[in-house]
Parts: structure tokens; sequence; C-alpha cells
């Protein structure tokens, strides 16, 4: 694995989440930016519209839509100019886009947009957890999760170079959770315009619309053609599984900065209980551990950076001697009653020769609070799974029970 | 063929799509009656009038559906459509 | 000339959509690029690996066309390769009229430099002729079909050209495939006008009217000539120019050649109705001093 | 790790005061992170921001439920929420207020400061803008934090008269908690 970078605190400064994103975006030099205000993405489109109006961004257009669908639908027509396009959204946006999202990846335009997780309505909420993004799964979008805003920050340049890469050309999904990190102030290293030029070659689209060369884009395809165009996204999305880890690497020997590839982990090596998550809870998690630790609790954390694609075969290595496999979801599958990194980390296991127990905890829903006690109770309960076997599969956390 | 990145098409293409199959009734000019007034060549949605050397039109029946259109809008009735004999 | 739109494409015989799209494209000129949104138009004329389009063309989906053509004229604009191209939409009624409508709202408040071009065949052809709020007072659909308490469709054409007048548009005007040459006219005068323009073009289906195959310019003829369709330019919100039509036809003219008003001619107290859309002719008539 | 939780009515400034202060710690050379607690509440309502402090880079994301220290924007709070809730024993609360510590009620074994932000405010930036000057107060307080970093921080996000108007109240309730402690 790549070392971890040092922090360089004299490089660092204090800014909000939403900065960081919107400066990170403005240092990968968009030519459109598209967006429709939602809370909690507000502060990123906001500093992005301060950027333009400061000439901040050369070759850029602000387009101040009128709805999140309009919003990526004119990032297809501009995408599809060639030009590199973004967006930023969450919740009932992105389920509003719902149907341009497949078309987009269909097209194979490699836009990239920060979704600012939050809850989905009703009732409505808008406060963190993964629904919105994990209910557009299936969409054809690279989805990476970032636990920090560094993270998010240096993911947003990493997830342009995936998204245009010719071996993928399948747009992205920067995933941060919304208030916790789009709203934190905490110090980072800014991207640095010479190093991100230098890490992000300018988009060279493979067709573009000109009227030189006048091609047509968007034909339906009929039974003879649809099936094979489906598998040549998922053959895009299995190539971009190598080429999420090859961008983290190249990003950590240009910028010093590494936060794992597909995944990453924590005190793994001698663990038989490990934790899997996505997102900001990764740093109540590591707090925890260390803190079990100390007390001789071998626990240990498997992130998940990428969901889609879906790193099947890094999640098995990194869990193939755990006496117990623990994962939180901060989103459900109704009428399943499961997390969807838990169902598919089961899934993943299915049909080897590992038969670790995997549980799951729903978590976090709406915005409510994760405390280390939170961890600690799921990791001790862990234990007892350890040694009397699964109970309850999958479950809710932090129920209210007064409440119901 | 190979199904390129995002399914583009190269332009025109649909030309290798011959319509005239579709066609019952075939329009047939009366060159006597033909005033070159282009109307036919404007009209057809199916782009298969195509004016000659001589000024006058020809139709090309690769792609003709035989609507009528250029037979109903002749101002001269240049145009007749008779039944295709197949 | 360049042929800009090809033989091949899947239309009925006699379509309207092709017909329109080969002026629309007679107008703009070969500097354009041209965004459908879904409709027959789109299918017949792209069935991958083929395009009848000998200019750039994209189509995304049925709701998207005027925010798609946003996104184009920004990243044109954007990376300096606007020029002379023009960004033109086409799309049909539904698409325009119904489904599209906030997306086209939008791209026209925004004031993008871009031209949209209605093709109003006056219901959902695609899907097999269902109503849309283009659909005319009195005509059978499928999903407002002629019944025992029932003459059709029971409201009115929605009057999309003053919708669009009130984004503040320089340029909308009304056309017909009845008259070509005006068409041609006023999409080139609409693409080379600065701003986000519209044309809004009377387009009679074959299929989903119910005439011979061969009527389709006569019938949008007929049209103009009752007053049931009236040909103006508007400018700036005002209009400007009406194609005068002198003694006008009687709106049966109209009606009676098509199989969607025919109950208009066989049921009881179709006089009446008939009435109603003569009332409906006489007002254009009237309100546009045709 | 030093935690901090402020407390204000919608509009006093409170969010931006835990940014401030999580701008000013990072210059003091330690890591910091501030938030909101997330809302809804518009102008008026009872709002609440936090800040940690910490030598090391801080990754817990959970909000402050026992902050080391509390600051209380405006004393009429105290009514309506629990402002000493979860407070640390050795802790310290410190409230804007031209009372005696005395005077408040408070449920907590932690010390109670007070300080007339208002009056400071009002005697040197010209309007009643408290949360600047508090952190002078917390600065003076506490020890957690040098008033020149707090006072760099105001001045760039208020650069001009304003933010020297801020340093010079912030330095002013700074001393005033100084002299108390003496």
């Amino acid at each position: 694995m790549t070392p971890k970078g040092d922090l360089k605190m004299d490089k660092m400064v204090v800014v909000e989440g939403s900065y960081a994103v919107a400066h990170a975006v403005k240092v990968c030099r968009p030519n459109v930016i598209s967006a429709y205000p939602i809370t909690p993405q507000t502060h990123i489109v906001e500093d992005l519209a301060k950027f333009i109006a400061d000439g901040e961004i050369q070759n850029c257009e602000c387009i101040n839509v009128e709805s999140e669908f309009s919003a990526l639908s004119a990032l297809v027509g501009s995408s599809a100019v060639g030009a590199r396009s973004y967006s930023a959204t969450t919740s009932q946006g992105l389920e509003l886009m719902h149907e341009v999202l497949f078309n987009v990846a269909g097209m194979r335009l490699p836009i990239v947009m920060t979704v600012a997780n939050r809850a989905v309505s009703a009732p409505i909420n808008i406060w963190n957890d993964h629904q919105d993004a994990i209910s557009q799964r299936d969409t054809g979008w690279i989805q990476l999760y970032g636990e920090n805003i560094q993270e998010v920050s240096d993911m947003t340049a990493q997830a342009f170079k995936i998204a245009e890469d010719k071996d993928i050309l399948m747009p992205a999904m920067v995933c941060m959770d919304g208030f916790i990190l789009s709203h934190v102030y905490e110090p980072l290293v800014m991207l640095e315009q010479d190093l991100t030029d230098e890490f992000l070659p300018s988009y060279e689209p493979l067709n573009i619309l000109d009227p030189k060369k006048p091609l047509s884009f968007g034909a339906f395809a009929d039974p003879n053609y649809y099936t094979e165009f489906r598998y040549m996204q998922q053959k895009a999305m299995t190539n971009a599984l190598k080429k999420i880890e090859d961008a983290a690497d190249e990003f950590y020997d240009l910028f010093g900065r590494y936060y794992g590839g597909l995944i990453d982990e924590y005190q793994t090596e001698d663990a038989d209980i490990i934790l899997m998550a996505m997102g900001s809870i990764i740093g109540t998690i590591k707090d925890t551990i260390d803190k079990l630790r100390q007390k001789g609790v071998k626990v240990g954390l498997l992130k998940v950076r990428a969901f889609r694609p879906f790193p099947a075969e890094a999640i098995r290595k990194a869990v193939k001697d755990a006496k117990i496999v623990v994962v939180l979801d901060k989103n459900i599958s109704l009428g399943l009653n499961e997390g969807a990194l838990f169902t598919e980390t089961k899934s993943c296991l299915y049909n080897t020769s590992n038969h670790v127990p995997v549980v799951g905890y729903m978590i976090g829903h709406g915005g409510r609070d994760i405390r280390m006690s939170t961890i600690e109770n799921i990791i001790s309960e862990a234990q007892e799974v350890m040694k009397s076997g699964i109970k309850v599969e999958s479950q809710f956390t932090d129920l209210r029970e007064e409440l119901l | 063929m190979k199904i390129p990145i995002g399914g583009v098409c190269e332009p025109g293409t649909t030309i290798a799509n011959k319509t005239g199959g579709w066609r019952t009734y075939r329009p047939v000019y009366d060159y006597e009656k033909c005033i070159k007034c282009k109307l036919c060549e404007l009209l057809c949605p199916d782009m298969s009038v195509f004016p000659k050397e001589d000024g006058y039109f020809q139709f090309n029946y690769d792609y003709c559906k035989g609507c009528g259109i250029c037979a109903n809008e002749c101002p001269k009735s240049a145009i007749t459509m008779v039944l295709e004999e197949k | 000339m360049k042929q800009l739109f090809v033989s091949g494409h899947r239309g009925c015989a006699g379509c309207c959509d092709a017909m329109a799209a080969k002026f629309t494209l007679m107008g703009a000129g070969e500097d354009c690029i041209v965004v459908s949104p879904t409709g027959c138009l789109e299918v017949m004329t792209t069935p991958f690996p083929e395009t009848s389009w000998n200019v750039p063309w994209i189509h995304s989906l049925f709701e998207n066309a005027a925010a798609v053509a946003s996104g184009i004229e920004a990243a044109l604009i954007a990376m300096g390769k606007k020029g002379n191209t023009r960004v033109v939409a086409i799309g049909g009624d539904g698409a325009t009229m119904d489904i599209g409508l906030q997306a086209i709202s939008g791209a026209f408040e925004r004031g993008h430099d871009f031209t949209y071009v209605c093709v109003d065949n006056e219901a959902y052809m695609n899907t097999g002729v269902q109503r849309s709020s283009g659909t005319p007072f009195d005509a059978s659909t499928t999903t407002s079909p002629v019944g025992k308490v029932s003459f059709g469709n029971q409201r009115p054409k929605k009057n999309m050209p003053a919708i669009i007048a009130a984004h503040g548009s320089p340029y909308v005007a009304t056309t017909s495939l009845g008259y070509a040459k005006d068409m041609i006219s006023k999409v080139k005068k609409a693409t080379e006008t600065p701003g986000p323009t519209y044309i809004h073009c009377h387009a009679p289906c074959t299929t989903g009217w119910g005439f011979d195959t061969s009527k389709t310019v006569e019938i949008a003829q007929m049209a103009v000539k009752t007053g049931l369709w009236p040909l103006f330019e508007m400018e700036n919100g005002e209009v400007t120019k009406v194609r005068k039509i002198g003694k006008a036809a009687p709106v049966e003219d109209y009606l009676k050649m098509q199989s969607r008003f025919k109950h208009l001619f066989s049921k009881e107290g179709g006089a009446e109705e008939i009435a109603k859309i003569q009332a409906i002719a006489d007002k254009n008539i009237e309100y546009y001093g045709l | 790790m030093k935690e901090i939780r402020i407390h204000g009515r919608g509009g006093q400034g409170s969010v931006t005061a835990a940014e401030l202060l999580a701008v000013a710690a990072f210059a003091d050379g330690k890591f910091s992170q501030a938030f909101p607690a997330f809302g809804v509440e518009r102008r008026g309502a009872p709002v609440q921001a936090f800040t940690r402090i910490n030598d090391e880079p801080i990754r817990l994301r959970s909000q402050i439920y026992e902050p080391d220290y509390v600051i209380v924007q405006d004393p009429t709070l105290i009514e309506v929420v629990d402002v000493a809730g979860g407070l640390k024993d050795d802790g310290t609360i410190i409230i804007n207020s031209d009372f005696d510590p005395s005077h408040f009620k408070l449920d907590t074994k932690a010390k109670v400061v007070t300080v007339n932000a208002t009056k400071i405010a009002l005697d040197i930036i010209g309007r009643p803008i408290v949360n600047t000057v508090l952190l002078g107060a917390f600065a003076g307080a506490t020890g957690e934090i040098r008033p020149e970093s707090i006072k760099k921080a105001v001045k760039e996000r208020f650069p001009g008269k304003v933010g020297d108007r801020n340093a010079e109240a912030i330095q002013q309730a700074y001393d005033m908690m100084k002299e108390a402690k003496a």
C-alpha cells in the first residue's frame, strides 16, 4: 500500500468544506458549470459563482438553470461539445436527475458532480445520510466517498481524471456528507493550480458535436444492439477499478497525499473485527478503534472509497482473516431491511471459501448524530456474535424505541 | 462493425436503408407538363426528387415511399401516381 | 446543395416531421448543431448505427432539449467555438408544450442564443396518437376519444407562441408545412436573430389525423385558410407581420378532410360543435387581422 | 483535545465565531474543526456552533456533548437552553453579561465567568455585535489561544476599519479577563 503523506501545516488553511470543493473544481479548469441550489450543496455553487464573478475561472460558463433536471441536461449538451462539465447537488435534486443520470452514463459523458449527501423525503429532512446517492447506484456513475474535506477536495481532481480516461469515459460522483463535511471548517491544503495542471490533463473527447464532422449522438438502439451498449458500460466500470487506484497513486506521487484507492484499511492487519463504512463516519470510527485498541480489542476498519465500481476483490482480500465483518450503512433498501454496502459485501463473499459472518447496521439516518459510544456498542455486539453466532443479521442503530 | 463508445453515428447513414420497398404507388413524370417550378423537390419528405442537368426532375425510387405529395401539389399535374407492378 | 437531412429515414410516407426537419435545416444552414427531444422525428431518423442527419445532432431525453441546447451554447462560448454556429432544437408538441415546457421556459428566460422549432402535429404521435396540450378542440385521440358523451378533446390548444413571447423572446413566429418557403425564411430569420427565438410549425400527421399521405401540404394550407392556424411574426412581444388570408374558408372544409374530426359530421350535435370551432377561427381572424 | 460549544441566537454570529476560533487555533499551530449544529432555525432562534482544537488532526465528527468550554452570547438563552449541559467539571462557561457570575444559578461545577461584551462592542465597534468580543474573552479566560491569532482571523474575515475595531474590542475583552483572573 502506498504510504500516507505528511500533512504540511504550513501549506494548510482553514476553510469550509464547500469552499474546498469549489476551489478544487476551479483548479480543474471546468468549461461549463450548471447547477441548481439545494441545501446543503448551496455554498459550493455560491463559491463557484463568486469565482466566475471575479473572473477567476477562465473559459468557463456558469448556467443558473431552473431545476436539477436541467442542470444535468445542460451538461449533456456541453460535455457532448467537448467541454469539461461540472455540477453539484444532493438529495431531492439528485433524485430529480435520475433519468438524466442514466443518459449521461449511456452516452459516456465524463461529467463530474459533487453530491453533498442528504436524506430523501418524506419526511423532508436536510441532514446527512447516503440514501440519495445509494439510490442512484445502478445509473452507471462512478461513486466515490470522502472522509474529510481534504480527501473530497483531492478526490475532485481524481474524479475528473478517472472519468475522462479513454478506457473509462463514465461520469463520476464525488460524495461528501452534507453539513458534516460541506459546512465544516478545518485545515486543508488546497489544490495547487500548477500541480493540478500536471495531474489532470485537458479533456480530449473521442467525439464531439461539431459542424465540421457532423456526428449524431443519442441514437436509439434496438434489441440487436442494446445489450452490447450495456456490456460496454460495465466493461468501462471494470476498467475504472484499476484507474481509481492508479489515480490515487499518481495523486500521491505529485501531491504527497493518499487516502486509499478503492478502499483503505486502518488497523486491519491483526483485526478479528473489521468494520466497513463510507464517508465522514470513518474518522469517528478511527478514534473509536484507537480507544478500543488500548483496551486490547482487535478491531480494524475497511474504508470504502469507491462504491461504484464495487471493489469486490479488494474487500475479499481485506477481510480474509477477519472473524467478523460489521458493515455500517447510512441507507436502507426498504423491504430488505439492509443497507446497500452490507448487502453487496455479503454478496461478494458468497461463493468464496471465506465464510466469515457479516452483520449490518443502518446508522445515521437523516442526520442522527453518530457518537463514539454508538460505535463502541456495535463493536461489543460484534464480540458477542463472534462467540455465539449471528442472532440479528441487519438492524437499525439508535432507534428511539419510545417513539415507536 | 464495432459499436463506437457512446454509440455515435456517422452522418447521413440512413442512406443505407432503401425505403423504396414501402411504396404502393409510384410517381411518374410527364415532362411535357413540367414547368421546372421545383415544388416537388422542395416538398418531398424523403429527399427522393432530384434535379437533372436539363432542369427537369427525376425520382430516386430507392427511397420514394410513394406518398404522392409531389403529385398532389404539382401545379401542372405533371406527376401521376401509378400502381407499382410487383 | 449538400443534403443536410437525407433519405432512408423511417418516417411514414408523407411524414410531416421529415418535411419540417428538412425545411428547418434549409433555413438554419450547415453550420448548426441540432438537438431533438424524444419523439417520432428522433426515432425515425436515428436507429443505431444510422442517422439521417448531416449536421451534428444530439438526442438526450423527452423533456430536456432546451436545457441540452443551453449547455451546447454555453460550451461553444466557453471554449471560444461559437462563431456563427447556430444551436437549433426541433421538438414535437408534446416535448415542447407539455413535458419540456419548464426547460424551455428556463432556457428562454436565461437568454441563450438558440432557436427552438416546435413541430406541432397536435398529439403524441410517437406513442400512438394520445392528446397533448397542442391537440385542438374536439379532435379525437386515443386518450381523448369520441364517445357516447364526448366529442373528443375538450380543451383548446395551448397558446405556446404567446407563452414564449412573454419570456421576452426577440423573435417568435408561427409557420406551416403548407408554406415551405415561409418556414424556411422564418427559420433563417430566427437563427440569425441573437438570443432565444421560437418557430411554431403546424404539421399535419397523416397517421394521427387520418388523411391520405398525399394531403400533408394541402391540409396544412387549409388550416391557415380557415383562420384556425394564423401565420404571424412577433418581435419583442409585438405582432409585427401577419399573413392575410382574404376571404376565409369555412372550418368544415378543413375538418372534413380528417378522420379525427369525422364524428362532427356524423354525431348528433356535431353542427353545434363545428360552430364552436368556427368561433375559434373567427376569433383568430379578428385578433390577428387575418 | 479541547471542545468548545457556542450558544447564541440566529443572526448573532455564533457560527462565524466558531469558524474564527478554528482559524485562530490553526494559526496557533493546532489542528481545529468548526461546524454548526445544522438546523433550519432562522433569525432569533437559539442556535449552537462547535469548535474542536487539538494537537493532532481531528477525525471525530460527532457533535459536542461534553464541552471543555461554553460561550453564551446572549444571557437570555439561559432561561430556554441548558447552556451548561454536559460541561466538564473543570471547564469554563463564559457568559455575555454585566452581572457577577454568582448571579447565574447554573447546574455545573465548572467555572462561570461573565464579561459585558455588549458594552465593549457598543463602545468600540459601535454595534452590539458580541461574537468576536467573546472570542477575546475566551482567550483571556482560558489561555487556550493567543489573542493575536484571534485578531488576525477576525481582521482577515472583516478587512478594514471593521476588523480594526473588532480587534480592539477583542483585546479589551482579553485584558479584562486576564485582570479578573489575576
